[in-house]
């Protein structure tokens, strides 16, 4: 359940798409103790030059074996590095940190919306979700960056797939997909979302017209994904005059319900 | 040729400030917060102390995310001072940093030199070991106000000092041009101590939303690359006032503590090396105990100010 | 959403002081020589310029070695203005670096107002294009004494400006607590350009020894360890004067370029970069040019200070 | 002759002793063009932790297999970085840089001083020296230390060997064995020397005394290896009034006449 500061080695990592890796992680502790939306802080770099952990999600777990993976999109210096990682080596690790999503048996009809790599958490979420019906509607820029699509059709017993350009699947974004499922037939009891700020948003506000409850997987730049050196701020409702404080996406959340969200 | 000295275990116990430290390394404010997410790490009753996040009369928010930013070995941060305020530290968090067998520090912040004196008279009847002036946050508007030139750290300094009832550390701002004046303005003050350095004002840009990274625009910088600044601004205070100096600034190992010690730090403080690494307190503590035993030397006092210039 | 703007080979040109500069990138004082040896690794005229050795009246030997060190993302030096003197410049390499296809400046220092308006006035009597005022160097004793207050710097710029018949450069240390006041005291003088900033003051310790790595035990602090402060400086400068602003610090690629540029810069110019390696200010020339070129702008004189501030 | 900048690959490393490794470089530039004595100035690090190039003397070249070999002990971050690299990664690399020991057909007995990582340059050196009668005298810390005296012995007509501690050959300084030869019935014609700056001093000294040539390879922190940063400084006697001036080891030396240099 708490986050311990690990080195764990790398049992082996692949390249889904151009920018794309799938690592998976060699951790008795993270393996039996995580739950999707959860993550691991990574330490990226040998010495000091890149300082600070790179958040990465939990995107799937093998208790037996005792691993875990990790999606990721290159996008700068860290996950440069971790892409050029290779199996035998080690990482340093804090996790699993932060909340999960909440699952409840109650949830009979349940909606997973992802957009990018907010997908790789909810590819996590919507296998560990065992008895619901499970729509998955995911977006991508373009179809030489679908990943994934293969085992969100094997877990959900529906999936939607767009790309902003068209390339592939709808060329529409996920927020329109998840309006059309909104406005069919089936009585969805919440919508799972992690994806870009906008689209969150978006999300949230689908969820808010349709009486829908909705939990969505934040980001911010983060330093220590402890708790501890507040540098996670994200803005979120609570009694008192102003109706809002500064709570941190990598203590308190990073999922919260959207309403929970000050949405700007 | 090295001669093999015979091979003991160091005393790393220091006194400052009539204050007993069991080693001189002490978490960093801010860096740290009251201790309770770092305990599921590391036994803080391991550092010779913390210097607990800065406390404010009122909560404050903070500022605006992103807060935070990587540099080349270094960060930015504009936490901004987010806090719940003195009367709930006392009532929720004390006791709980209490029990751990550490030195606790307690640094304030304000808007007003009253400010400063009313958390100062509020902390002084509590079980807090030692107030840390800090008049040197780049993070709010006012924070470097008075930390800037001598007369402003003269002035905060001494009157804090009439109504304190416990040891007194002014920290102080890199971001002025002689810092040994101001050093000297706290001592004449009535300081018991002076830590530094705080952090350097930075930036940092993202050249594809040509914006700031940092929603505050200007952040603080600290982490190894301040190390060499810190380490000439810890020099030159060290070589200007007697009451004894804390040092920080880019310590990441027992090594570069050793630095500062040599250059005339009696304790010194490790912040981001704990935002890298929640355990890496302990390392500096090993990594000092490791070179002084290497040495054959039998106390850490023995170095403070060791350093012979060339 | 990106959407693909057509690729354009975008227009480096940039006009300031009256000069035409091929780019706006220029070799930093001190880390080029007088181009004689980076002529073997690449052809100086791909550079925009080339800020020269500091020279002064006399020959310099300079300080006692080591005059170098390595810290995190940085480096200490304190070379300490060795130079053969203007005199000897003038008869032996001034014709050899005039032969590059390039920008030439010269940057001068002194321990005197009128040693600096003596080498001006030899200087502007020659075929240099510009003057840059080196009243910034940590590395000596006097070095900082004109560059750290306001007062300081707009009495040598005066002076110096009355007999300097060049484009003249006024070059600002980072060690004070005000950079814009500096500047904007450097503008009433009449500089045509300010450039930022010299190396930070610093120090590194030798734990062994027990004593400073630098023979000069401080050293000035360079590379991109200093570039958030380097770029928060070159901000609040552009900010306050009318001049245009050249701004270095750290400088290793093309994007970081780029952030000085957004943050206001007009021409950067890359020190350190050159002693890691000697052909990377082509490299940074380049990634301008593909940063620009991605983002479909013709000319980079259209993104000088077009940050956005949150 | 003139040093380049360039990407080569390494082609093998071996571990010598403890700390002492051995790195054979694939470069047709290096392996034709470098002299004993000169050295390569290598990037120790990826990204921009490190900055500062290492200097690393040239310690053998194989100009058939277009190779060049280097030799050296780890002592700080660098040189760590060095000993991890593995066959087939490239290094960043500036050489052949300085100038190299003269050699001369008119030398016909020939003395070699090395002491610790000074030994390096002077194999090559002992190598390239085809018609002299060559006496190599080294000397090492300790019997742990010692490497490359089987190298040594196929190329010198004599060898001595001393350890500090007296663990392996004679427990003396190389000085020591340096002054034995000198009052030996030899006439030397020169002595190269490469070692502690205290050592190389003692050896100016016994050479002065003998009034024999001697070229030092000295050491001093380095900046851009080039000739251009002024860091390298050391104090060269010269005329004026002064009687000295600062040359530059990356350019002006490494090698230089013992008796031109001013020992402090
Ligand atoms: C809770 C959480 C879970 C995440 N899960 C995943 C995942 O499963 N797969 C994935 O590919 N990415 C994920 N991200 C985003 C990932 O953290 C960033 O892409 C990564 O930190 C970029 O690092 P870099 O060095 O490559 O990029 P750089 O831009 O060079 O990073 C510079 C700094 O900015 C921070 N940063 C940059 N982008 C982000 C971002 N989007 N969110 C937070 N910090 C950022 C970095 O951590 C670093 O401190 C997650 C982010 C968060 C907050
Ligand atoms: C011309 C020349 C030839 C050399 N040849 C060899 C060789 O063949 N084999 C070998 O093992 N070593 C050699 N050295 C020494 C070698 O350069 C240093 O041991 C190495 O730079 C240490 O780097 P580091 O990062 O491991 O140590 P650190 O101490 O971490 O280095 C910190 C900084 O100090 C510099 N430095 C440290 N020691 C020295 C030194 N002795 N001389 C110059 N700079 C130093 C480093 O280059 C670096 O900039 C030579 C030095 C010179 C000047
Ligand atoms: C995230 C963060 C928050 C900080 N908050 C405070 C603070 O509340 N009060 C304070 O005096 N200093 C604060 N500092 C400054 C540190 O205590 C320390 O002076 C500085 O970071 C230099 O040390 P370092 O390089 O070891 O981090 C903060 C630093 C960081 C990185
Ligand atoms: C080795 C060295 C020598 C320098 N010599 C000079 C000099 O002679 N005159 C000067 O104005 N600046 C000198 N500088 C400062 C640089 O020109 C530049 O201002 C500073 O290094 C910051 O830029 P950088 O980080 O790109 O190196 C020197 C810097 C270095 C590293
Ligand atoms: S990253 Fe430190 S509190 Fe969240
Ligand atoms: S290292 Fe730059 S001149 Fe020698």
């Amino acid at each position: 359940m708490t986050a311990k500061l690990l080195y764990e080695e790398i049992s082996s990592i692949e390249r889904l798409s151009e920018r794309i890796y799938m690592m998976r992680i060699k951790s008795e502790h993270i393996s039996k103790s995580s739950k999707p939306g959860q993550f691991v802080n990574i330490r990226c770099c040998e010495g000091n030059e890149l300082l600070l952990r790179r958040p990465i999600s939990i995107c799937g777990t093998d208790i037996q074996k005792g691993t875990f993976d990790i999606t990721f999109m290159v996008k700068g210096k860290g996950t440069q590095y971790l892409s050029q990682r290779k199996p035998g080596e080690t990482l340093d690790i804090i996790g699993p940190c932060g909340n999960a999503f909440e699952l409840s048996e109650n949830y009979k009809n349940v909606l997973v919306a992802g957009g990018g790599i907010g997908i790789f958490p909810l590819l996590y979420l919507a296998d560990m979700i065992r008895h619901s019906n499970k729509c998955s509607l995911i977006g991508f820029k373009s179809s030489s960056e679908i990943v994934m699509l293969d085992r969100f059709k094997t877990c959900s017993n529906k999936v939607g797939v767009c790309t902003d350009d068209g390339s592939a699947g709808e060329k529409a974004f996920v927020t329109e997909l998840l309006e059309k499922e909104l406005n069919g037939k089936i009585k969805w009891d919440i919508i799972y979302a992690c994806g870009p700020y906008e689209m969150m948003k978006k999300v949230h506000m689908l969820s808010a017209e349709h009486g829908i409850k909705c939990q969505v997987s934040l980001e911010q730049r983060m330093g220590c994904g402890i708790g501890a050196c507040l540098a996670c701020a994200c803005k979120i409702k609570c009694r008192g005059s102003k109706g809002w404080t500064y709570k941190h996406v990598c203590k308190d959340g990073p999922v919260f319900y959207s309403s929970e969200v000050i949405w700007e | 040729m090295e001669t093999v000295k015979k091979r003991i275990k160091p005393d790393l116990n220091i006194e400052i400030m009539g204050l007993k430290f069991k080693n001189p390394v002490i978490a960093a404010s801010g860096t740290f917060g009251f201790g309770r997410e770092f305990s599921k790490f590391i036994d803080p009753g391991l550092l010779g102390g913390i210097a607990l996040k800065a406390l404010t009369l009122e909560p404050r928010e903070g500022n605006k995310p992103p807060r935070i930013a990587e540099t080349p070995s270094g960060i930015l941060n504009s936490v901004g001072l987010q806090n719940p305020g003195i009367e709930y530290f006392l009532k929720n968090e004390l006791i709980n940093v209490k029990k751990y067998n550490t030195v606790i520090i307690a640094n304030i912040a304000g808007n007003s030199i009253s400010d400063y004196c009313g958390i100062s008279k509020k902390l002084s009847a509590t079980s807090v070991e030692a107030i840390e002036l800090n008049i040197s946050c780049p993070n709010v508007k006012e924070g470097t106000v008075f930390g800037s030139t001598p007369e402003g750290v003269y002035e905060i300094t001494s009157r804090v000092r009439e109504v304190c009832g416990k040891p007194l550390i002014v920290k102080l701002t890199p971001n002025t041009a002689d810092i040994a004046k101001n050093a000297m303005a706290a001592e004449r003050a009535g300081a018991d101590a002076i830590s530094l350095i705080n952090t350097i004002l930075g930036m940092s840009i993202d050249i594809h939303t040509e914006r700031p990274v940092l929603n505050a625009n200007y952040g603080g910088l600290s982490g190894p690359a301040v190390k060499p600044i810190a380490l000439r601004m810890v020099h030159q205070t060290a070589s200007c006032v007697k009451i004894p100096v804390i040092g920080m600034g880019g310590i990441m190992s027992g090594d570069d503590a050793i630095e500062f010690i040599l250059a005339g730090a009696s304790a010194v403080m490790a912040g981001t090396a704990n935002i890298v690494n929640p355990t890496l307190c302990y390392d500096i503590i090993m990594g000092i105990e490791r070179y002084l035993s290497d040495k054959g030397i039998k106390s850490v006092k023995e170095i403070t100010g060791k350093l012979v210039m060339n």
